[in-house]
């Protein structure tokens, strides 16, 4: 089983980071990964996204046209990939920015006012959280545990303690599943 | 009412791709207010580098060549050897002017190339993310001096101004700055006087203009200006360094 | 001082606030719009005491700022 | 060692390098390659080394030159434009016989083109785009573990038979982020740099380096002793990976990220009932022509799939030699080929 | 016009430039075509053209690109290294889709190498030296002659595809002297070039030279585009010389400087009662894969007779495609092969 | 009888290819003499150029590199990051140095790297016969200045020791000239100072030697010597350009 | 019939003169011509050579490893190029300044005293003439009046007075054969 | 002044004749001499005259000149 991924959105919201985490958290899971940016001047245009693959077999392309789940944080990302999601896919959207509706039908749409949660937790900046736990729900593609494993590894010493509030946005996310 | 300041029409009406606050946009601006002001929009050509400002050729609402990296003035060369009558002007970065293209600004300078340069100094290579430029200031932090410069390894910041003045060929050269309004407007004369200068087919001119980098930096646009204030101008004094008789 | 007033092409702004800081009479300021490109715009808040210096538009690197005056008297 | 950890291409590039020996850097920006110096700015001081941003590409090769011809491990790395800036340096590296490793991260061309993933400059790399009769060894990756591991080949390759030796990349790999190890290698035998320029030191005899010969004479024969070094790697340094070629009915020719997306598209063609195989020349210079020759007398046809309008190709085509058919699919500028349009493809051929 | 005279390789050159309407020329010194860049100092100030000794290949090249992309006719020449140091402006060149001429007067590489005859460029020329998909008409001369009216269709060519077209010659043809005629041409319809910066003159909309393609879909768009001219060209500009080939037991297969020695051999072959002809590809891209291939009918092997280590030969093969064994026989690095060599190497083929 | 003068140890026994007269030689000599009073002969590094001196590493008994055309200054950082505790040096013709290898020679000065540079300007190329140098006189004739230099097309004779003084990472800048005994005493001890500089550690350092091609310049060597010290001394004025503290 | 020439001296001899006057000869005569000069460090060395072709034929090569005529004029050329002539060739030897003598006894060898008769014709300068005469009477490759004919189309106008020396020399170096 | 004399390797000579046009006393003159590289040498005619300037070493583009100085007395 193959999990393709893209996470959308722009810059400062923490995409890649976001991304890079769930990469690490699929290795450690002992599953092959790999995490790819897009790179260029669309980047100065504001916009970041990257895909993510985790998968039990060996990966070929990096590259993903069709994601299985695609997380989109605001409106010109959800643009761009509503369209592409796999049928049988995953949508979940950042509502608290995103305004567009997705028409599509067969796709699973998961809602999440990302924004509204982080900030109500106190802090914006775990938006990227909010929406990692809602992907975990949704999918399982990893666990729960994985997640804050791999955030353990990752976080530097004086950021430790940044972990509960970590915590608390991704089972908030995972809730609103 | 009247229009007492409006878009110059040597510009396209497409928006610049630069980040928010970049000093880039003003440089464009002033460089078309130039063009449109002295009558010569029809007859100029401009060369595009390679850095942030590659794609000005949408910009500027006048034929456009663009260059490969540093290769600026070889081009505005072939072009104006090619069209004496036309007026040619070039808009190159540190990265592009400084370092990979110093030949090619002082020969073109030392030749005395009937062509206007205008270079934009912002201390760091802008395009590619952030790295170090020749122009870049001791201890100052990039992607490629991550420590900060370290003098000792690679010298201090080159002045390219002083540099070509030392040459016969230019007839003006000049250093501005685009960190506040009274500056913009100092800037603007100078790049007049540069561009003048090529319509009276007196030489080669440059003018070098103190710009920002916000996003490299690492700053807001505001904070940007002041600290090009605060540590640009030390350490690239402002003002005319060569102006030959003729020159107005 | 001439009378006038500054025009923002509010949709080209990219709310980098330049041009807030250098209005002699303090009248330029962030708005809470976003625009088309998503950035919040600048505006004037007062375009009255506006005295036309063209600050604002000199420092505005998106050229998104033009300046009207009262025609003076001569030119009227 | 032996420990996985998540690594971005570039950067695993960088470190690898480091772990095999390499003190000296000289490089210059370009996309998408730029966290190679950028990391080596990092590392190298650290571990005593030496980063220097040259002046220019052509400044930068020249420093190789110059770090080589003193006998230490050097690299520079840059991407399509800054590569053909370096031409003139490498073929004199490759004319004065000096070792160092180089990277191309290649973009879309021609001219400035583009920043996105590219295969274009597969004949600069295996044909020399430089003057004269010479080669360098290219070593092409398709994983980061792969760009990790062939790094310390580089530069064993390059000191063995004292030549440059370029890894040839693409923006994907460069820009993505995998798990990779960095192993153990075991130290092969390298022949003692005493040409090297390092001052007399009382050695008695100057060592020059040099790829000057005024007398064509000497000159040819400076060549011809090339040409035997090449014909010896020929020999011995083919590398390629086959995969699910036992029965295949087409087989694929490809090279790094677009070998990876083949191996997804042998996947469905094989849901869908193709026999397809993949042959992946690790080593592009030395070309792997002979398994090459060899399957054309099991297959019924090769596709060649590259990211250019078709360099690749014919050295598959001088492997098949007429045996077979040899049909060719490429995106170039900077789009990749997807699994279905390589499907589509073999189906074409198949069908 | 049609008096005959006696002229120097490269001046020759100059002079056929000149009357072919170049007025711009932008170059450096380099042995052994010195004499091109001083015949144009003399000739061109008076025929109201500009000749400018820039300070390096790479800026030289570069005002090339101004200049074509300004609407002249302009021409550079240098020689290996020197052509070397071009490739990423011929790559921006071709990217722009700017017509220029450039001419390589090869000597012995690799790096400094040797000043004497070469050919050893020749993957350089034909393959793309620089980065990215793109080809130059490549055109081979082997007499002054043909250096001057090859001169003409350089210039025409690259007007009429919009790209540069080389001019591939070795020291020999341009230190020796030959008599010439300037024969009149009759001049082809070119397309307007109404592309060129001249400043916008009321035109109303602005002049882009440009090879930057930002989105990967539009850089390949024209990409094709260029692709779609290369393949055109490949079928109509096509030129070769046949010598002998009607009864030919062994077709040699040469180009430039060496295809005339082989002609000397072809007729010692045939005093010794061997039957030996010459496809000589007068443009060697495109390639003249066509009557390679129509000659393996008929011939019972090939040999290639290059002053490299074996270029050309690969093309040789490619239009060949297995059909009939191809040779190589090469002296490089400034070696020239004798015609008694060449015999010999035939006679190894046929005995 | 004593020696008291007689070939530096730092010369190997080959003979010279220079054309008679030509005072590359005497620079040869100069440098060698040198490197055997510091007594670094062991721990020296040279690089030669593409120019009449490209065969240098047959005449220099110690460890040499021939770089490309232009680029021996970025050869010789190579080198001299390698090995620090070596004494490198570059000997460069004017078109090597002025012209192709502008960049790289600005750069490696303005980083100070420790390297020292001989410069032989003989204001034209020798090697390939006798071309316009950047450093050519105006309305002197050359092969391809035909008509003698035309500065309005061509620019004026570029002054490099001038011009990279206006850098911060020399040491030490200075130009001398070959066309007499006084000269060359004093130009010898320019290149003692220069190669000292090196040795101390302070930076980059450079010593302009004006020399002589009496083949392409179309005079007897004896004429040569008269035409140097009359036409070229007069554009390139002798002396130190650039001295820091601390170099002896 | 082809007549492959290799003229060899040092500089200044007006060697590469004498050679192109030859081609140009030959091409007025109707014939096919090449010549080609040694160029490159040697020339440093001062020591100057070239090749001249004159065929009725189509030229292939215009290098010539073993020459129908070689006309030395020092002593280095002797060395070079008399053991290349062909069997049954000509060696037109300038003996005022080569004092080695030939040992081949195949070919033919004609010895001139070239600058001693130059000189005494009062101007060492057309010491070439005089091995050119020689050159024309022994091999008849060109005529006597064509090679006057070239000289007087390729002389410039105020030159044209030494046409009566030249022929003198000319003259001289044929007698003597 | 200290007596000596140049001594020239005649054979690395090449009759560019710089030596003889500085020597203070006027003893360097070219000679009838050619060496085995075909130049005229230069020769000292006078030897005694040598007053060891070594104007003439300095000079000679090819290091063809050897000074020898009689030792002084502090060094006898
Ligand atoms: C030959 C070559 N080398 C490097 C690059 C990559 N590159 C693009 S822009 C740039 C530097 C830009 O910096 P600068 O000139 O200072 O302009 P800025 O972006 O700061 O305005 C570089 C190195 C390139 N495109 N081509
Ligand atoms: C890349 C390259 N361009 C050009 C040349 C040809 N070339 C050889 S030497 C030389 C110039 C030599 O002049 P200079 O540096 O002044 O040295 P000089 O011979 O006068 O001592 C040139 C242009 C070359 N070898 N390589
Ligand atoms: S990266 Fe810097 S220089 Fe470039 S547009 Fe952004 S702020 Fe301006
Ligand atoms: S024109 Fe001057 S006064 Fe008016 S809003 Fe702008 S800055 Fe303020
Ligand atoms: S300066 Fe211009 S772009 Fe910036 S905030 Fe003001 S109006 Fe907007
Ligand atoms: S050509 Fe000139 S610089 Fe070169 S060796 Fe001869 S005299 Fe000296
Ligand atoms: S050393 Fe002085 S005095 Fe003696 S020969 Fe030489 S120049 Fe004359
Ligand atoms: S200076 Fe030297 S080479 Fe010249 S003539 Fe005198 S001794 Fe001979
Ligand atoms: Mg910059
Ligand atoms: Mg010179």
């Amino acid at each position: 089983m193959a999990q393709e991924i893209i996470l959308a959105g722009f810059g400062g919201q923490g995409i890649m980071l976001a991304g890079k985490l769930l990469t690490y958290t699929g290795m450690l899971e002992g599953k092959n990964v790999t995490w790819l940016p897009s790179y260029g001047p669309e980047m100065r245009g504001g916009t970041a996204n990257c895909t993510v693959i985790i998968s039990d077999e060996e990966i070929g392309s990096p590259i993903v046209t069709n994601p299985s789940v695609a997380l989109v944080f605001n409106n010109p990302s959800l643009e761009k990939f509503e369209p592409l999601v796999k049928t049988g896919g995953t949508l979940i959207v950042n509502t608290s920015l995103v305004t567009i509706k997705s028409k599509r039908t067969d796709i699973n749409i998961i809602n999440i006012p990302a924004n509204d949660i982080a900030i109500e937790l106190g802090e914006v900046k775990i938006t990227n959280m909010v929406m990692m736990g809602a992907f975990v729900a949704a999918t399982k593609a990893v666990s729960f545990e994985g997640v804050m494993d791999a955030l353990k590894k990752t976080l530097p010493a004086h950021r430790q303690n940044l972990l509960p509030l970590n915590e608390k946005a991704l089972k908030k996310g995972s809730e609103l599943v | 009412m009247k229009k007492v300041f409006e878009r110059p029409k040597s510009l396209t009406d497409v928006p610049f791709s630069y980040c928010p606050g970049c000093t880039h946009g003003i440089a464009h601006r002033l460089v078309a207010e130039v063009i449109d002001e002295l009558g010569i929009q029809e007859r100029t050509i401009g060369i595009a580098p390679v850095g942030c400002s590659v794609l000005c050729y949408d910009f500027f609402d006048v034929d456009m060549q663009e260059a490969a990296h540093g290769r600026a003035p070889a081009v505005a060369t072939g072009i104006k050897r090619v069209h004496p009558d036309s007026i040619v002007f070039s808009y190159q970065g540190d990265g592009d002017l400084a370092s990979i293209g110093t030949a090619e600004i002082v020969h073109a300078a030392n030749r005395g190339e009937k062509i206007t340069v205008i270079f934009i100094n912002n201390a760091i290579y802008g395009m590619t993310g952030g790295q170090m430029a020749p122009t870049t200031l001791p201890g100052q932090k990039t992607t490629t001096s991550p420590y900060g410069r370290d003098t000792e390894a690679c010298g201090y910041p080159i002045r390219i101004s002083e540099m070509l003045s030392t040459l016969d060929g230019p007839a003006y050269i000049a250093r501005a700055s685009l960190h506040d309004p009274q500056n913009i407007v100092k800037a603007k004369s100078a790049i007049r006087k540069a561009f003048q200068a090529q319509v009276d087919g007196l030489g080669f001119s440059l003018v070098e203009l103190l710009s920002t980098c916000p996003t490299n930096w690492g700053m807001t646009p505001v904070e940007s200006l002041k600290w090009l204030e605060d540590n640009m101008i030390p350490r690239y004094p402002l003002g005319e360094y060569k102006v030959i008789e003729g020159v107005k | 001082m001439a009378k006038g007033r500054p025009v923002f092409n509010e949709d080209r702004c990219k709310g980098c606030q330049l041009c807030t800081t250098v209005c002699p009479v303090d009248i330029v300021h962030m708005s809470e719009r976003i625009n088309s490109r998503g950035y919040y715009t600048a505006e004037v808040t007062d375009p009255d005491k506006c005295i036309t210096c063209m600050k604002c538009a000199r420092i505005c690197p998106d050229v998104v700022i033009e300046i009207l005056r009262e025609a003076t008297k001569e030119e009227k | 060692m032996g420990e996985k950890i998540l690594m971005k291409g570039a950067e695993a590039l960088g470190e690898a390098a480091i772990k095999a020996g390499c003190r000296f850097f000289f490089g210059y920006p370009i996309t998408p390659q730029n966290e190679v110096p950028e990391y080596m700015s990092k590392r190298l001081p650290k571990e005593g080394g030496v980063f220097l941003q040259a002046e220019s590409e052509v400044a930068a090769i020249n420093m190789v030159y110059g770090a080589a011809g003193a006998g230490a491990r050097v690299m520079t790395s840059s991407s399509s434009p800054g590569i053909s800036l370096k031409m003139e340096g490498i073929s004199y590296i490759a004319g004065a016989k000096l070792p160092c490793v180089i990277v191309n991260i290649v973009r879309g061309g021609p001219g400035l083109g583009g920043i996105q993933p590219a295969q274009s400059d597969y004949f600069q790399a295996t044909k020399g785009g430089g003057h004269g009769d010479y080669r360098m060894i290219v070593l092409a990756p398709s994983s980061v573990q792969e760009m990790v591991d062939l790094m310390g080949d580089a530069f064993d390759l390059a000191d063995l038979y004292r030549m440059p030796t370029m890894i040839l990349g693409d923006g994907m790999l460069g820009q993505m982020m995998e798990p990779v190890e960095f192993k153990e290698r075991k130290p092969i035998a390298l022949p003692p740099k005493d040409w090297a320029t390092t001052g007399k030191k009382g050695r008695g005899k100057q060592n020059i380096i040099n790829s000057l010969f005024l007398i064509a004479e000497e000159c040819e024969e400076h060549n011809f002793e090339l040409k035997k070094r090449y014909n010896e790697i020929e020999k011995n340094e083919v590398k390629f990976e086959s995969y699910n070629m036992e029965d295949a009915d087409v087989a694929i020719i490809a090279y790094g990220t677009t070998a990876r997306i083949v191996k997804t598209a042998i996947k469905r063609a094989e849901s869908k009932g193709m026999k397809v195989g993949l042959i992946r020349p690790i080593t592009l210079w030395p070309f792997p022509e002979k398994v090459i020759a060899a399957a054309a007398e099991k297959v019924k046809a090769f596709l060649t799939v590259e990211m250019s309008t078709g360099q690749m190709v014919e050295d598959v085509r001088l492997a098949v030699n007429g045996q077979k058919p040899v049909y060719f699919y490429g995106r170039t500028g900077g789009m990749v080929p997807s699994p279905e349009e390589m499907v589509a493809e073999v189906e074409k051929i198949l069908g």
